[in-house]
């Protein structure tokens, strides 16, 4: 049995004489006989740490490490600068808990007044709470921050990645929202539809940039459409599109949420990921989660503190707008040491670099043999047709290893490019292509 | 201590990227769209040296677990095992893309069922989802599957779910959020539920009742089976809120107290470390005439080979992919070595250092109750705030000055002037010993100097905060 | 081209003229012309930071890493507790310098106090270094302490690892000290040929323990012997086995050196490791390197410094007794933790966990073909026959991931089991050696 | 602080190795040997969490590089890169053993063979060996293939090494381990070689000579070329210590100056951390002349594979295996990243640094040479001392207030109260201005409360520590 207390058999003794007992069992008294356990758990004999090292990576090498990754759909394979990793390891950011006592834990709340900051300035919006669960419930939230009385229709592109509407309609579902998709033309959003759908009763329409198929919304656009009819406009971003394409705050939305996986988060299977929120300064009071805010101590120096309380659930509790409390504070770490390390410079750099990759990417793609669906501008994701059987084609990919698009339900294929692919490594990609289709 | 943004300089950077090695896109006279972005990215510009240091700075302005005791009730603020991190960071986890292949993820789902076996024996659950990212997360899946229940049976009629005033605030969000009207009733002098009250609420229109147990005064409620069978008998459901659950893990499970579902907080029993608020870990177990609502997928084995199946009545997704995954590989590593064995052990262990703790800390303090506690307790500073002016928040802030993380305040809200206290299992004999003269030197001076420990801190960078002007006029963001 | 220089162009300018100087050339203008480099250096032009990760990765990907280690011969696979990378890695002990400002560096000198602490009471002596470069130099060192004007002759054990002999011979050449070698029988020290070859001209003698073998001396003997004629001992010992064999204190040793590398740090193709070095009171001053005193601040405050610094050669220069100065800090530092994470009763376990594997392993190979060759008590390595060749023995085993025992030149096997290995592991190991012996 | 000692506790420990699967052997009932241990082993006997707080409080009393400037002459004290470190533990790298068969440790050997390469390129020689774990000792392998070759020309009358008086106590100490009588000759009022001195020292007993270039007071030595002749034509070979590469790598090669030997400290020049003392690394180079008598291997490659090859006469091996090879994974990174160019621009930076803080602090302090220096200068306190009674210990003193690690003090012994100072070309424009600003504030204060200077540090947690009563009465570990 492996074991981290470290309390010795003599201190305990030590200690249960001066509580006043002569055994551990005695501390259980108050539960019912009926409630306790009869004998142990049936689980496995506890292990020691050579043995639960062994254990985890008997885990860990049943899966598979793709060298090269074309798949991205919701999940980036982006480049870690090393800073990174070392600044968030830090035994201090990776144990503490939430900032609650301010005076202690400045470096932690600095850490998130700066992480608001770097998402106000991604999302051109005024201000950015402290993080949520990740992208999709950031929607979900984004949405609640929306709803009023007598506006319950929430509008959801149908471009949308389908797990984040998804988790929009499970957390819409108890609250008796109805959430309803606006169509898609040739791989984005109907403009004309959404105009249709537009009434009094739209909460919000949800738009996500660039779209799941790799493609540019027309965020501007949309704004206008929804304010015309007194909505709000809710964009879900990938955060590296942001150093080059229109903000939110430059199209007009009220809300911006994403994923932030990208900036500088492993791919790890999926989570820990990170939810980002920024809104306009009239929504801003509407953030559910942690907000820090700047403020001066009793001696006048600066100082930060979590603030904004009141919209919580430990003081509103029924009547709080959200009921988040834990965020992901470390991921928000890591993307703020990440877009430090980058810089201006180099997450635009980044976002070129994922552009170009995947621009020739699909050029390449097409001469052998797999012809884009849409002909609409993108950013470093976009569908192509395949002339064989999907799953076949990327059967044989996968065996000289390569993880190729995703597999959609009509058969296309969803490909992502990003700064990691080099030139070389997709020419490889487009020959083995070749050979599967025969070319 | 300078914002990074402080640090900055026009023109300055790391070298991270390599040139673009195909056409370039997306910028310069080939835009990506002819709706580019227009505002200046104000992001810092530093150097890798610039970035070392800035946080090494903000890391010795932050307290960790490895920087002293961190008695912060309700929050289990146990040791994290660094194996578990180790494990976690191997490439073998980090650099799965969740879209892969199921051939190829084998490992991952193999992590996830196993960590459904092995939670489920723990809270005697016959399912679990991960999907949810931390405690609240759970709280509101439970609630979905509780909705998704009714609602298959067609009893549209219950819209009320029960919860204690003693309750963490999330619960009452919780419900909120889940779509239901929340009915508070009181709790006894004890902390505990009040039989007669929650009689009173049940009702055709009970969804569920919300619990913990211990309670949030660290109570073990002995009257749980009568409470779980009230609930039941109404037709409502019973929710376990996992946060107290160190202090009785292979000691009672909510499973056989009558529960029908219940989240656990990885992030506090099974020693994930906090990170600073997240991330976290808020897996939802349920009984088995529950599992078919669960959200996200199941994870079925066949001789030896994992894949995902979906739940027949999922609930959807509340999450992306399939939650905080590193999480949860961390949690497993920590249950696996403890085992049944150590798991136990450390509930007695957690239970034992809070009451030494009580028992020596009433020499001086006002136990809100004289019972003997589960992993935590509460104190009340209500005579010290009434003879000296001194209040919890004053004595908290004056164990900042001994390097000690203080105690929750002002929880529960059913004690006035509240610290609630909860050691862990992983502090030792001495560090009690260096807690416990710490309060006492500080309740010394507080009848001898009230004004220095209602002015405390005093040692650290920064004295206390005007929260106030911080909410009154907010200031979110660097001023650019 | 990769840069670390925080400095802008502006910047540069800006100082230049400070400087009174117009282009950084000019700083170099004391450069006699014909010394100063025509044109670039002929080096590949510098990369980015993900430009040289992937080429690292390049390097490290044409290694083969072996899961199941039989080797040792001077590098242990031993297991590494968790604990030990966290602190470790921890930047302020990263990278500072050596502790010359005692009041700002208490916390790397006192771990280095504790280290010396903890090797005195390995090896059971009275005062340890802050550690050398590695075990052979660290042997070659403690020759060097013992050498007197009249006493020139060294003599080294036969059984010692050959790589430390021919360091101690390296080191010696130069000084016209001789260095002799000490029979051996039977795989130990021949007692009666050391004792043949003492006499007053000898300086010290050098055993390794467990020999390279893997037998274990008989230390005692060989301080008597030694000490009769008037010369040092020096023992060159395995840390680990030192937690179960007599310790060179007991012994009676007047010097103990030895490889650190078991104590928590990785194999890394031989280095960075660690040398330990310990002495008896009397030899105590004689030690080379750096040494961590306690002693009291102006204020009475306990602390620690650099000490005994009148040995060194920066004081002492040509007279200096070494030229040691940087040492192995982290990697004694690495020593230091993961003693403290094993404890006494862990490091103890460890010990007999490999002695338990190897006679295990010992005897299957038995069974399977591979006799002893010797039939002394042995630690965790010993000697085998092989009745067939065993390049191809060995690479058989390598084929299956094994790494096989060391090839002597005679052609016999020097085998090791640590703690890491199974009796699984090593039963898949045995039945691989049947069948390539045909058994 | 406790010592680790100090927080052990009898029968504490942490749990890290399984039982044993095998007869046991080794203790109890079954000793190893009859000569088993006997006294007991007093090692820690403590937590993990008792580990993690403990190095907490070490770290946080250790000042590295992240915490600041660093600016110690002659260390070279950069930024440490963290891809350097990160490539270094890449299992690749650390889970290779030494005595693995070469078709296995290819890319180790790949390593050993392009740094080579790289480092032969940088200082302009022809092979190097990486055996040597630190400059001294590359120092001394240096002189031992010196010594080689004049031994295999059968020439045995040269004993004698020539060492400045400026030079880093090193150089004379190797050259006593080498066997060698070390003749030291004085240096110009420049901190230069005195030709005269030279010319009259040299002759049929010359083995050779040491040097730093630029030498220790940071000035380039311009009659380099005439040296390294006088030398030469006496018979005796040219040694040049590594030292201070860092001002002109890119820029002139020791091989270029007539060196014929010369040893890196890759812990300085090429920016891989100092490990609080080591570990470090220090190949040395040689002309083709002197190749046959390398320590160790040679690594050859042939149509794509590397393989080791006996060195025809080697002087046989100073360290077991090939040196500390994760420390050169970290240096050839380092080198691989910059490239020619910025290599260059380092050296350039790094004494566009050193002037910058040069002509700057002389507006207050007294340099001990007026010249443009190259990557550090030296400063003398000698005014100070006299005038006020302040040292240069003092001033070093004074500035550990302001979280700067001092210059080196008391080196080289040719000048007077003597402050070394270089700030490398890591440190931005902003961190020198901090830097300039606390010389020149603790200078005032010199001035106006000289006895502030003498008895600083103020405010670290320990103040001056009595060295005398260290050496006097060495405790050199703890009472147990």
């Amino acid at each position: 049995m492996g074991s981290y207390i470290p309390t010795t058999e003599e201190q305990r003794q030590r200690m249960l004489e001066i509580v006043g007992l002569t055994s551990t069992e005695e501390l259980f008294a108050a539960l019912p006989e009926e409630v306790k356990l009869k004998g142990e758990l049936q689980l496995p004999k506890g292990l020691s740490e050579l043995g639960a090292a062994r254990k985890m990576e008997d885990y860990a090498e049943e899966n598979r490490i793709f060298r090269h990754i074309f798949r991205g759909a919701g999940a980036y394979d982006h480049y870690i600068p090393s800073i990174v990793k070392e600044v968030v390891s830090k035994e201090e950011f990776v144990t503490a808990y939430t900032p609650y006592q301010a005076e202690i834990s400045q470096g932690l709340l600095q850490s998130i007044f700066e992480y608001q900051t770097m998402i106000c300035e991604l999302t051109g919006l005024d201000a950015a709470n402290a993080s949520v669960y990740d992208g999709a419930s950031a929607a979900a939230e984004g949405v609640f921050m929306c709803r009023e009385r007598k506006r319950t229709r929430v509008l959801v592109s149908e471009t949308t990645n389908p797990q984040v509407t998804e988790v929009i309609k499970t957390y819409c579902h108890g609250r008796q929202a109805v959430v309803e998709m606006v169509p898609a033309r040739d791989g984005s959003t109907d403009l004309e539809a959404l105009k249709s759908m537009l009434d009094d009763t739209v909460a919000c329409f949800y738009v996500q940039q660039p779209n799941f198929y790799g493609i540019l919304e027309d965020g501007r656009a949309c704004a206008e459409a929804v304010h015309e009819r007194g909505g709000k406009l809710i964009m879900g971003c990938n955060p590296i599109a942001l150093a080059i394409v229109e903000t939110p705050g430059e199209c007009g939305a009220d809300v911006a949420v994403g994923e932030g996986q990208p900036l500088g988060l492993p791919l790890s299977f999926g989570g820990p990921y990170l939810g980002f929120m920024a809104a306009s300064r009239d929504m801003m009071r509407k953030l559910p989660g942690r907000i820090v805010g700047e403020t001066v101590d009793s001696r006048g120096n600066r100082g930060f503190v979590l603030t904004l309380q009141a919209r919580e659930q430990h003081i509103r509790r029924e009547k709080a707008g959200s009921n988040i409390c834990s965020n992901e504070a470390l991921c928000a770490l890591i993307a703020s040491v990440y877009l430090s390390a980058m810089g201006p410079e180099g997450i635009t750099q980044t976002a070129v670099l994922c552009a170009s990759k995947a621009h020739y990417l699909q050029k390449e793609l097409e001469k052998a043999g797999l012809p884009p669906v849409y002909k609409k501008e993108f950013f470093h994701e976009f569908v192509t047709a395949s002339p064989v059987d999907g799953k076949r084609l990327l059967g044989a990919l996968e065996g000289k290893g390569f993880l190729g698009g995703l597999l959609l339900p009509d058969g296309n294929l969803l490909w992502c490019a990003t700064e990691k692919n080099s030139r070389e490594e997709m020419d490889e990609l487009v020959s083995l292509v070749k050979e599967v289709c025969g070319q | 201590m300078k914002l990074i943004f402080e640090r900055s300089v026009p023109g300055r950077r790391c070298s991270i990227l390599p040139e673009c090695d195909v056409p370039v896109i997306g910028t310069g006279e080939k835009p990506l769209s002819a709706a580019g972005r227009k505002s200046p990215l104000r992001l810092p510009q530093v150097s890798e040296n610039d970035i070392s240091r800035h946080y090494t700075a903000l890391a010795n302005a932050t307290h960790g677990v490895n920087d002293g005791s961190y008695p912060l009730g309700s929050c289990t603020m146990k040791y994290n095992p660094k194996l578990n991190d180790e494990m976690a960071s191997l490439p073998g986890f980090t650099r799965i893309h969740p879209l892969q292949p199921e051939e190829t993820v084998q490992g991952c789902l193999h992590v996830l069922h196993d960590a459904e076996r092995v939670f489920c024996e723990i809270t005697g659950m016959d399912a679990m989802t991960f999907q949810p990212a931390a405690g609240a997360h759970g709280e509101f899946t439970g609630l979905l599957l509780i909705r998704a229940y009714h609602e298959s049976r067609g009893d549209v009629k219950r819209t009320k779910i029960i919860v204690p005033d003693s309750a963490h605030g999330t619960n009452p969000a919780s419900a909120t959020m889940a779509g239901y009207q929340v009915i508070n009733i009181p709790s006894t002098k004890e902390g505990c539920v009040d039989l007669e009250a929650l009689k009173a609420a049940v009702g055709e229109d009970t969804a569920g009742l919300m619990l913990t147990n211990p309670n949030t005064v660290g109570l073990f409620d002995k009257n749980i089976l009568e409470i779980t069978r009230i609930v039941h008998e109404s037709g409502g459901l019973c929710y376990y809120d996992g946060a107290n659950l160190n202090a009785v893990m292979g000691v009672a499970r909510p499973g056989d107290m009558g529960f029908d579902t219940v989240h656990l907080n990885l992030h506090k029993t099974f020693s994930t470390p906090h990170g600073g608020g997240g991330p976290g870990s808020g897996p939802v177990g349920c009984k088995a005439f529950l599992g078919k609502f669960l959200p996200g997928k199941e994870i079925r084995e066949e001789n030896g080979v994992f894949y995902r199946a979906d739940y027949e009545k999922s609930i959807g997704m509340v999450r992306a992919f399939y939650g905080n995954f590193l999480v949860v590989v961390k949690a497993l590593c920590y249950a696996l070595t403890l085992g049944a064995e150590g798991i136990r052990d450390a509930a007695h262990m957690a239970v034992l250092n809070a009451n030494y703790l009580r028992v020596r800390l009433s020499e001086a303090y006002h136990m809100a109750y004289q019972e003997t506690c589960m992993h935590e307790f509460v104190m009340t500073l209500q005579p010290e705030k009434e003879e000296l002016q001194v209040s919890a928040m004053d004595i908290a802030k004056a164990l900042l000055d001994y390097g000690i993380h203080p105690p929750t305040m002002y929880f529960p809200l059913i004690v006035h002037e509240a610290l609630m206290v909860e050691p862990t299992e992983t502090e030792s004999p001495e560090n009690l010993e260096e807690l416990i003269s710490a309060f006492m030197e500080i309740h010394r001076k507080a009848q001898e100097d009230p004004e220095w420990i209602r002015s405390a801190p005093h040692k650290t960078e920064i004295s206390r905060l005007d929260e106030v002007q911080a909410a009154r006029n907010p200031k979110l963001h660097y001023g650019l």
